[in-house]
């Protein structure tokens, strides 16, 4: 009659390092790069060919490159801030394509290489970070919100617009893409509620990468964040985040259970942020050189290149192409950056509402008046003072 | 026209928006099965059907959240805070998301959400259950505010609200809920006044009394027993909060010269303090007194048997119309 | 090396009716009074001898009598509301029953008969719901917070007292009382997040009444809300809430884990709410009649009575003396109520700050002159209004 | 005397009071190892101990209620926000728990919290990073609010508010962390003034121009271009905005006749609001013109290369003291 003796189910606590193994996930590639086998997974990914194979590949290396640029741009003061995502290409290029084009994404401030493989275009990369725009694209070109700076909120956008395609009667998905700290915000676990009661179409994409800012992962919980999933009635799979074939699969899977009305599933995909959090934080306050070389080992595309390599699908040459095209990418959304104009003063009233409003209308013209004394020295009085 | 209480209205332009727009969803707590606590929803989910009219889980953040997810693919949600001091937790999805959404993607992804409140006190209720939010949401850029007070507005204003591409934070006077009058229901929408103008609930010339929602009717009752007395006040029902239509208000003002405003919510930094501060802005020469502000203390809202104490009523409304005639009043003699 | 192929875990969906089996629980008293037996929970009451199972049954007995009179008193009008907790008798008062004097408890609004077996005076039951005060007893006399309303919140303040408790070092521990509704707040998730993380020594104590005002239980969740602690690493138990011992024993177990340093545990009592959610509701528009008979033959005193006379340490006369001590106690309730003063009007100033504040004493003194101006007509000009 | 920056000034404070009440304990997202995002907790974990420095989890309900627990256990709770733009997950705790419990239980139940928040633009930050709430805690009876502006302040206020029984919002201007002034460490807490004291930042004999926060050291500058121009400014720190010092602003208005109130936050129900519609209840027949805000505008907070337009400068604010003085600017020739 006992479902659970509690005095036996004692859970772990945290200790000064992340109690959370780091292991106990599903793989399907291993750090060398030699594929091993995963049964209920194997046949997800069952179809990928070289082409497919390269096509991950390449969007993994581009998007390092990419991303290495925009550090560089902010080092150089060409953009205010920037978040790398350098040890998660595998997390987010293997969910990325696991989607269709009419899935729809929420994403945090990281999520770089996903509106990548979206088909972002350079310029619209750093818009947001170069402080010109409050967002760099369409959502609805690239089928991908707006990135979500308050930690766990778009989890909730997730559901409900995965409600939103219950009510069409389609079989797309939504996919809120989150870390390991948002796990800890009343919102994440309310999306865990309304998506189980309602059984929505949404995937839940937990990129564990063991750090929130400077807090390890077992601040969080003392266990695995998948298992969060599991008491809130939604099933889960803990993959080798680092792994993008073991990533795709999982994710294939839970875009299938919610086309075909099986709702929400949560994958907790372990990964690693090799670089700072943002580039205004110093991770040698918080974590050791012996970590990183730990985590350096278990690196993404690194593996994904043996495991080509020893298919034939890759040679030098190749690798050196899919650099060049890396280094173009770089350029691109360099030149792109610096080239941004900026916005125009007035257009800080713009869509403020979408409808006429009369108090912002009002202090748009006030403020305009105000531009102009500056434009016409003596007719405003004091414009000579800027 | 019919005959309906402001609650049976509400209902009945609920209703109303649920035809017109399939894209309409509402979601609230107990607003299925048992019609909302208000019975505001009764019988909406039977004729509309539980994907439509939709109970949900007791979290209002998951309320408005999801409704941000709903409205990002195109609907129109319509959320119920069951009563108004239940609106904080769902304050950060308000504030950070449903407000700035529309600017933050350029225009590109609206939010047209209508967030409807119970509000105010009066009726004997324990705490949480008397607030008067208003004021957190007109501080916020990107949301709208309104407040009916009477069955034709709220069957008009929720109907505007719904329609309207821009977030609404729609403020309903509970203690008028059973309160009747005439409503026509049949009116075409775009012969109604606009959601964000104020109307005259009572012309007059010596004072300009401005309030909103349940106290719309303790101000024209105020100006009754003022007209008995020989002081003419001319009574704005605010409607809209924000924007507020300071050119309404300022038309009167510059006639009376005299401006009372009154609201439940404290005072500090409460709706009367812009209106005070927007008017003498805007009518400085006009104004014969400084603006008097009638509200609830800036204590949290008291135990019920003390709220005839906390709210403004007919003699406090008067006090401060003495206030700003210059007639003796409660503070005749107080220096500052 | 899969943990969970997340494609066999399906989750359970919201039904018309709660999904949840009421039944899959601890039991150590049937409905009939039998006494069965429970590995492992079974020791955690062999102590109580006839003296105390009369004692939790008086206090179940006398607290539905005085919840009864709670609700006549509204219905003529002496009180406001009243939240009625008729069906949750041996939930409270058994899990009461287990606290000590120096435990602390954080409520919310129903949680009557915990405060009553904690030493409630008559006249302070009742001072909230007619609206005289905010609260009815001093929180550090009864070691009991004042109830909350906003659903959840407690959940919080309870963490954060277990919080302060391990850092003065004592062997307390704190109890959090919640509804089955309360547990989709985000407040509840994060206080299961504080709870595992510090190891906090507290109880979360969830009475699964099957129902939020109209919402049953499955629409919160799809499946046992004890779970949902599990997917928090915090232990858990479900017992029968109508089984007054299987809750003390559940209880006992929680509070000893908490006084040794095991932290959290999370007790859901399946009970039921026989009355409206408060005397403003209508339960006939969501709830069956059948529903209402089901629960009344799993009557929580009934099966307690049973066993007691089963045992000889009850008899006709014993139990009409405490009915008679409970018609006693409903009497002083009623009387102390009817005479509970109105609080002074300039008392609303009282308390909103700790130290002097200019601002609310300035208001305090404008609305004295105020109120002054009706004691003496004439002097305030318009003071004869009223 | 030490020469601090206000951060450093800050950590002083923190060190101080957690020396001094052992039931001080320091709650919030990377404080401890990292010392703060903004290092402002820095090292205290390493001295006192992660049970009095404690690194949270990501949840801002989570720190203020765990918070409210600890004090009602007895504790001090200084709780970390780390960026003003997060603290609205945490906003339900705030208005309906930490500012009422002390009135709900008739003073048996004390709330000395203090919730640090970095606050205010104008270091080119991403969204949500660089607001400004304060109006919606001076909204909120039973809160009080203070800003500090500079070092000496710092270290004094937030020594200031951990001892105070109520609770405390304590925003610091984010721009001015770096900012460098003279502190005296060892000075007796009691000789300083009070927590609920304004200050004058600037004496001046023409207009008074009211602020906070980080605006104090452009209104100085402001003053100073001023006076180049023949009129003098009187520039007065508040340094409490909940409850505000009127007596020395009003002291001031007697004086000068004239009045301008500037903050970072939008106009609408901003503080300034309620500051103009008081002190023009309080002084209008010493006032020669409506009390003029110069405000950040009623928008969502606009990305950081158009912060400059939106942000309070010198000379926005002297637009607003010629607009008050009646010389010519921007406004010149507006109806209303
Ligand atoms: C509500 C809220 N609180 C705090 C922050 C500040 N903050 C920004 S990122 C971050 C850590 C997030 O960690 P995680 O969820 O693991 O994502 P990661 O940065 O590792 O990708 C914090 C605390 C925020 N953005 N929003
Ligand atoms: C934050 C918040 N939202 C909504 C409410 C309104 N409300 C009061 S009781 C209740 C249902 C609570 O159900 P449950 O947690 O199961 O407790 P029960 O009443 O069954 O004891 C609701 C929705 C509230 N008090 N607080
Ligand atoms: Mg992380
Ligand atoms: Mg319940």
């Amino acid at each position: 009659m006992t479902l659970s003796d509690g005095r036996d189910t004692d859970a772990h606590h945290r200790t000064d390092r992340p109690a959370q193994a780091a292991s106990e996930f599903v793989q399907l590639l291993d750090p060398d790069g030699a594929r091993v086998s995963a049964p209920g997974y194997d046949q997800w990914i069952a179809d990928l060919d070289d082409a497919a194979l390269l096509a991950l590949y390449r969007d993994m290396v581009v998007i390092h490159r990419v991303d290495a640029e925009a550090t560089a741009l902010q080092r150089q003061g060409e953009i205010g801030l920037w978040p790398p995502l350098a040890g998660q290409e595998a997390a987010q290029v293997g969910s990325a394509h696991a989607l269709r084009d009419d899935d729809f994404v929420f994403s945090s401030y990281r999520e770089h290489a996903v509106a990548w493989c979206r088909g972002l275009r350079p310029e619209d990369l750093l818009k947001v970070w170069r402080g010109v725009a409050g967002s760099g694209w369409d959502p609805y070109e690239l089928g991908m919100a707006t990135p979500q700076i308050i930690i766990a909120a778009q989890t909730l956008h997730a559901v409900g617009y995965a409600m939103g395609i219950q009510r069409d009667g389609t079989d797309q998905a939504a996919i809120a893409y989150f870390g390991d700290g948002a796990t800890s915000e009343g919102d994440a676990s309310e999306a865990l509620v309304f998506a189980a009661t309602y059984k929505a179409p949404v995937v839940f994409f937990c990129q564990n990468n063991q750090w929130a800012i400077s807090e390890p992962v077992g601040l969080q919980s003392p266990q695995h964040l998948a298992q969060r999933a599991a008491g809130f009635g939604i099933p889960w799979m803990r993959v080798d985040g680092n792994d993008v074939l073991a990533v795709m699969a999982a994710t294939r899977i839970a875009l299938e259970r919610a086309r075909t009305g099986g709702g929400p599933t949560y994958i907790e995909a372990v990964t690693y942020r090799m670089g700072p959090h943002t580039t205004a934080d110093d991770p040698k306050r918080y974590r050791t050189d012996e970590e990183l070389d730990d985590w350096r080992g278990r690196d993404p595309i690194a593996r994904l290149e043996a495991l080509l390599r020893s298919r034939g699908a890759l040679d030098d040459d190749g690798a050196s192409d899919i650099a060049r095209e890396a280094d173009a990418a770089a350029a691109a959304v360099r030149a792109a950056c610096v080239s941004l104009p900026d916005p125009e003063p007035l257009s800080i009233f713009d869509h403020v509402y979408a409808e006429p409003n009369s108090h912002v209308d009002r202090q748009r013209d006030h403020y305009a008046r105000y531009l102009a004394m500056f434009d016409e020295p003596g007719t405003g009085g004091e414009g000579g003072r800027a | 026209m019919s005959t309906l209480t402001l609650g049976q209205a509400l209902n009945a332009g609920l209703r109303r928006a649920l035809e017109d727009d399939d894209h309409v969803v509402l979601l609230g707590e107990d607003i299925g099965t048992l019609g909302g606590v208000f019975r505001v929803t009764d019988g909406l989910q039977r004729d509309f059907g539980d994907t439509r009219v939709v109970d949900t889980p007791l979290s209002e953040a998951g309320i408005i959240g999801t409704a941000v997810g709903l409205a990002y693919r195109g609907f129109r949600p319509v959320c119920e805070i069951q009563f108004d001091g239940f609106i904080y937790p769902g304050f950060d999805q308000i504030v950070a998301q449903v407000a700035k959404l529309h600017a933050r993607t350029q225009g590109r992804v609206r939010m047209p959400l209508t967030i409807r409140v119970p509000f105010g006190g009066g009726i004997g209720a324990v705490e949480h259950h008397s607030e008067s939010p208003e004021a957190y949401f007109t501080h916020t850029s990107g949301l709208r505010v309104v407040a009916c007070a009477n069955p034709q507005d709220a069957y008009t204003m929720v109907r505007q609200a719904i329609a309207s591409d821009d977030p609404v934070l729609f403020f309903e006077p509970k203690r008028r809920y059973h309160a009747k009058g005439e409503v026509d229901v049949d009116a075409d929408l775009a012969d109604a006044p606009p959601m964000g103008v104020a109307t005259l609930a009572q012309r007059g010339d010596d004072v300009t009394l401005v309030t909103y929602g349940a106290l719309v009717q303790v101000a024209r009752d105020a100006a009754a027993a003022a007209a008995d007395d020989g002081v003419s006040i001319e009574v704005i029902d605010l409607r809209s909060l924000s924007p507020v239509d300071y050119p309404t208000i300022e038309q009167s003002v510059r006639r009376t010269g005299r401006l009372v405003i009154t609201h439940e919510a404290g005072q500090q930094g409460g709706v009367g303090a812009e209106i005070a501060a927007s008017i003498t802005e805007r009518c400085f020469e006009f104004l014969e007194a400084a603006p008097v502000r009638i509200t609830g203390h800036d204590v949290p809202y008291p135990p019920a048997k003390l709220e005839q104490h906390h709210l403004p009523d007919l003699d406090r409304i008067l006090d401060g119309v003495d206030r700003v005639l210059g007639r003796p009043n409660s503070l005749t003699g107080v220096e500052g």
